[in-house]
């Protein structure tokens, strides 16, 4: 297998989408001289030309209501945010447009569209440019939302948001974008809803996903260092999320860790905390802890940004007390 | 311009559906049979009959809360619409959406909307995708006065200009938001000139009537269905009710609303007809009556439809 | 006690908060000569003028930024959105700025100001006019998030969030509007952050609020017939959150049951539910029960609207199901 | 229009600051000292001093993302900026805000923006405020070519329009939003022209003629303080670097680069100065050499300041 980047994977994902189907099409900001700003979508212009690669100009509700209709008339829209905290801007497009057309006509259209999105703090860009909102649309019916850890998920995962007939929030990460990992060659596909067992282990289930998988896995091998063995499971797709496979994890542990970088009160971390102390009540050895964000704004300062981030000592010392 | 006759008398029929839908539902509405929110479009008939005139299935539309009179002018059927606002089986939406959001794809009805101004930049994706297809086929956003002070009528009216869509943006000024009169929303007094912040054209038309809607939609129209891109055409009217059914109305002068009155646009445009001698008053009262007959073979329909089952509600969330 | 309606309440506290202190004022849409959609404002036009309670064109981005620039020097702008669905439009400048941005000024400010705004199906309104949003801004650092179950309720919190220094969205629910109560009259305050005991009981613990108390309250008559004794806790202010008051009452009682109108995957109610399996974990006797909405939009057809709100029965059967 | 002398040598020597600031945060970034963004000012300086210098403390401004000029010639003091930039505990935000967010209440700096288009609503806000407390002063939004496509310019001119508020819209069109030239994000040539959506004036002027800025600027300040309601005042400029410092700016065209450089307002300015004869070479240099010391000193500050301590991130984040 190649080894390709992050950022490489979800581009070629799209590139191997967009040759696939003639109605695929991306739309966003600087997407085509620029190749936007990460390169996401660098050569793609080239390869397709301006009208399957559309620059938008700065008008984030226009360009997802653009989606929205287009999708509604059989086109395959992919729209690209830099930042998922300009989602804030195109709210109502996204949970009340796309997110509710098809069930308010009675089923009788899909809108089939992506949103994908870069996510998350460690580079010091502030509280605009930083936040992990992922909770603010998997509390939305009609939307799926999905994560990426890897060069070879973001692949696989893309290529199946962009075949979903749904609206999609693909949310990539910054911090992983220069990461590198082996990636299938062609066409790979990874169904939306299916979680990832990144490290079996015994003692502790941590559920995780984006770049926490990475931190919890640093953790876990701390961890197994002083003998506990941590399964690290990393969701990938929260909407449709794949409860079974935690809860048979925990089957296992008994013991529950929830890693996430965004704002603990409200994340979607609690939703798993919640499915977890009901339907896995039973299984429950220890009181479910989370390791997320503290409830504060992403702070400029590198040291405080440091403070505030979830690290692999937090997430150690989450799992030790819960043998206190 | 040169109308025929039948389109004439086909305008006609279509304004006098839109009314005899709406007072059906307002009777309706007020005798507890439906329920939800109800705005209704009397007086404004002249706009969504006059546009939609130029416009085949292979068009789309988005409308507005206020979008009973698009739907049918766009040739939605009033026996579904009815059982839509009955919140019945058989409805549009299969009761699950209400007035609020009639929708019909298959006559390009893209939906009614609850959000104002959100189906305007809607509008342009269809016109996207139409363009993208390759088709000549356009995309008409109709929207209100006050929801021109909304960003998405900026954001989508420059998208549109600046990607050279088909599509036609339609204002319907009735002088109000809800309560709020135009000149406290905007002080602007025609919402056309706001076409030239996007360099396209911009004009305003006599929106009680239906031959200079039909007239300067045709133009619209046919502009972008020859790629010169988008038109905002407004057409200024009146809503002859409140905003919604049991609006007290406070706020409107009672002059105004009795000169609107005598501007209704389906008598006079049955003045100008009787006045051209293109038809008889018999015949007028023909086309009543048989509007009639359907409006009340629509209610029957959607009063004795099946209710949808409760149950259904867990369903059609997702595609696949 | 004067008994007088929610609906009056709210205007009340609103009105005796003006008079109290004239750097408050009004601002949303058709507040003036028509006294707002269900009568929120009436009068106070008339009362205080037109300087004070401000018509604002459709444009609620525009609008929430006045509160935020006018808030930062100095004034206490109480905006109102007749729908919290419409809330959706104007998320960037509610967690964006006005939430963000005295913290990101290093605390160098305040950004006194209130959203008022009106939640809640059962009028079959539709899946756009019906929402119960709250899950979108308890995630936000920076914002108080407040409910109101009562009309004394309504009006001692709206005084509060009129006085609070911080952006708050007051949430009311269109469907108590028209209640009626005891109401204190004159100066009449809650502190933001206390939840209410509306029913005490030793045997089961449901935490909610808004409309979904009265409902609770219900389904709490109904089992104690059954020999079930249910406290039930009206959170009332969401954020700030008052933990201490339902962990107690866990200690008392072993069960937790969550009870909110709001769709309930990425709920509120998950967070409760996270929180008391950790801090209260020891304290539970029992698996955690949400009854909340499926996820699904709201519909419109008022048989379909009855199955996906909460009723009495449901919260009835699942306090039941606890002792299965 | 009058200005001094005095005036005359401000506005230079805050352009020269602008420039001088903006050259050593861009040394400083590449050298790895300063994280995060870093949008630069260099080329546009005339438009940040030319409008600044009809302002008062007491007056506010919004800025956006590329607000370092802005601070400066709103009376931000450079230490103090630079210290944030450091992420210090001296800097306007204590180190929590960065490049991006610098604000100062105290000189009527309400702050940077990192969410393109959303100071100009929040002006409109502290103009309500300045009306509402009977004030003669105002509010100016800054904002680019590209934001003017933003649905918030829209709304809040709007409604500076129609609530007859006390701010003046300024727009700097520097031909891109990154890499997106003006052509490709709106059909007109001249974000002036939307004023006419708004009843208001709307003025382009050139935005590296330090003078004409200032002059028209000074009539819509003058228009706003006497109750005449906003202006939208477009300056034409160039962004001479990349949008942010890393960015290989691949879309430009050398030739109208190298046209603008020609253009470059500083040298445009200092030329007039001195074939007018207002100053000579030795007032200009020393101008700068004061200029370059304070430049340095406040790098000093910046580096040599404290850090705040990472358990500042728990405070602040409510009132009370
Ligand atoms: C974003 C948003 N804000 C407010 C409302 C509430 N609302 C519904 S219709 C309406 C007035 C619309 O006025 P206009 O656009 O002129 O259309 P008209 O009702 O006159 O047909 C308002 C304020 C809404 N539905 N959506
Ligand atoms: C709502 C939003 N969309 C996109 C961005 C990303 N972005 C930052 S600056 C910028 C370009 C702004 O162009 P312009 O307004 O002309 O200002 P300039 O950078 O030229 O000074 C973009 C797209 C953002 N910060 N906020
Ligand atoms: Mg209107
Ligand atoms: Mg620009």
């Amino acid at each position: 297998m190649k080894k390709i980047t992050y950022l490489q994977a979800m581009r070629e994902a799209v590139r191997l989408e967009m040759i696939r189907d003639t109605n695929v099409f991306i739309a966003g900001q600087d997407v085509g001289v620029m190749g936007s700003s990460f390169g996401q979508t660098a050569k793609l212009l080239q390869e397709f030309g301006p009208q399957r690669v559309v620059d938008t100009p700065i008008s984030e509700t226009a360009t997802v209501s653009l989606a929205v209709g287009a999708a509604a008339l059989g086109l395959r829209p992919l729209i690209t945010m830099e930042f998922m905290d300009f989602m804030a801007v195109c709210m109502d497009e996204i949970i009340n447009q796309a997110a509710k057309m098809r069930y308010m006509l009675g089923g009788k259209t899909k809108i089939p569209m992506v949103i994908e999105t870069l996510c998350g703090g460690g580079s010091s860009a502030g509280a605009q440019h930083s936040q992990c909102l992922e909770a603010l649309f998997t509390h939305i019916p009609g939307l799926k939302t999905i994560t990426a850890s890897t060069p070879a998920d973001a692949k696989g995962l893309m290529a199946s948001a962009i075949r979903d007939d749904n609206p999609v929030i693909f949310i990539g990460h910054r911090g992983l974008l220069a990461n590198s990992g082996e990636v299938p060659e062609g066409e790979y596909i990874i169904p939306l809803g299916k979680a990832d067992i990144k490290r079996s282990g015994s003692d502790v289930t941590i559920v995780t996903w984006s770049a926490m998988v990475q931190k919890s896995l640093a953790a876990a091998e701390l961890l197994a260092k002083e003998g506990i063995g941590v399964e690290v499971i990393d969701l990938r797709s929260l909407i449709p999320l794949d409860k079974e496979c935690f809860l048979n994890s925990m089957g296992k542990t008994g013991r529950l860790v929830i890693v996430h970088e965004a704002v603990g009160t409200g994340g979607f971390g609690a939703e798993i905390a919640a499915i977890a102390c009901d339907e896995g009540f039973d299984l429950l050895d220890a009181p479910i802890k989370r390791v997320t964000a503290p409830f504060t704004p992403v702070p400029f300062n590198s040291n405080m940004e440091k403070e505030y981030l979830v690290n692999e000592d937090k997430i150690f010392q989450a799992v030790k007390s819960l043998y206190e | 311009m040169k109308i025929g006759k039948d389109k004439m008398l086909n305008l006609y029929e279509i304004m006098v559906k839109i009314r005899q839908f709406e007072e059906k539902a307002k009777e309706l509405f007020l005798s507890g049979e439906l329920g939800g929110f109800l705005h209704l479009y009397n007086g404004q008939e002249a706009i969504a009959a006059g546009v939609c005139a130029n416009l085949t299935d292979k068009d789309y539309i988005t409308s507005t809360h206020r979008g009973h009179g698009h739907v049918i002018a766009k040739g939605g059927k009033v026996d579904r619409m009815m059982a839509e606002l009955y919140g019945k089986a058989t409805g549009y939406n299969k009761g699950r959406g209400g007035s609020m959001h009639i929708a019909d794809l298959d006559t390009g009805i893209l939906g009614a909307n609850g959000i104002v101004g959100a189906g305007m930049p809607i509008a342009v994706g269809a016109a996207f995708a139409l363009k993208y297809k390759g088709s000549n086929n356009v995309a008409i956003a109709f929207f209100g006065d006050a929801a021109s002070n909304r960003g998405t009528f900026h954001e989508a009216i420059n998208m549109a200009s600046v990607k050279n869509l088909p599509v036609v943006f339609i204002c319907e000024n009735n002088g109000f938001g809800i309560s709020t009169p135009q000149s406290a929303h905007q002080i602007i007094k025609d919402v056309s000139v706001r076409a030239g912040s996007y360099g396209i054209p911009g004009i305003t038309v006599d929106g009680n009537d239906v031959l200079a809607v039909y007239e300067n939609a045709a133009l619209a129209v046919s502009r972008a269905r020859k790629g010169e891109g988008p038109t905002l055409l407004e057409c200024k009217t009146w809503r002859q009710y409140g905003h919604f059914i049991g609006d007290p109305e406070k706020y409107k002068d009672p002059e105004d609303q009795k000169k609107w009155l005598e501007r209704d646009p389906i008598q006079k445009y049955e003045e100008k007809l009787l006045t051209l001698k293109l038809v008889t008053m018999d015949e007028l009262v023909a086309i009543k009556e048989n509007v009639k007959r359907s409006i009340e073979e629509a209610v029957s329909f959607g009063k004795n439809s099946p209710q949808p089952s409760p149950k259904e509600i867990y369903t059609d969330i997702y595609a696949k």
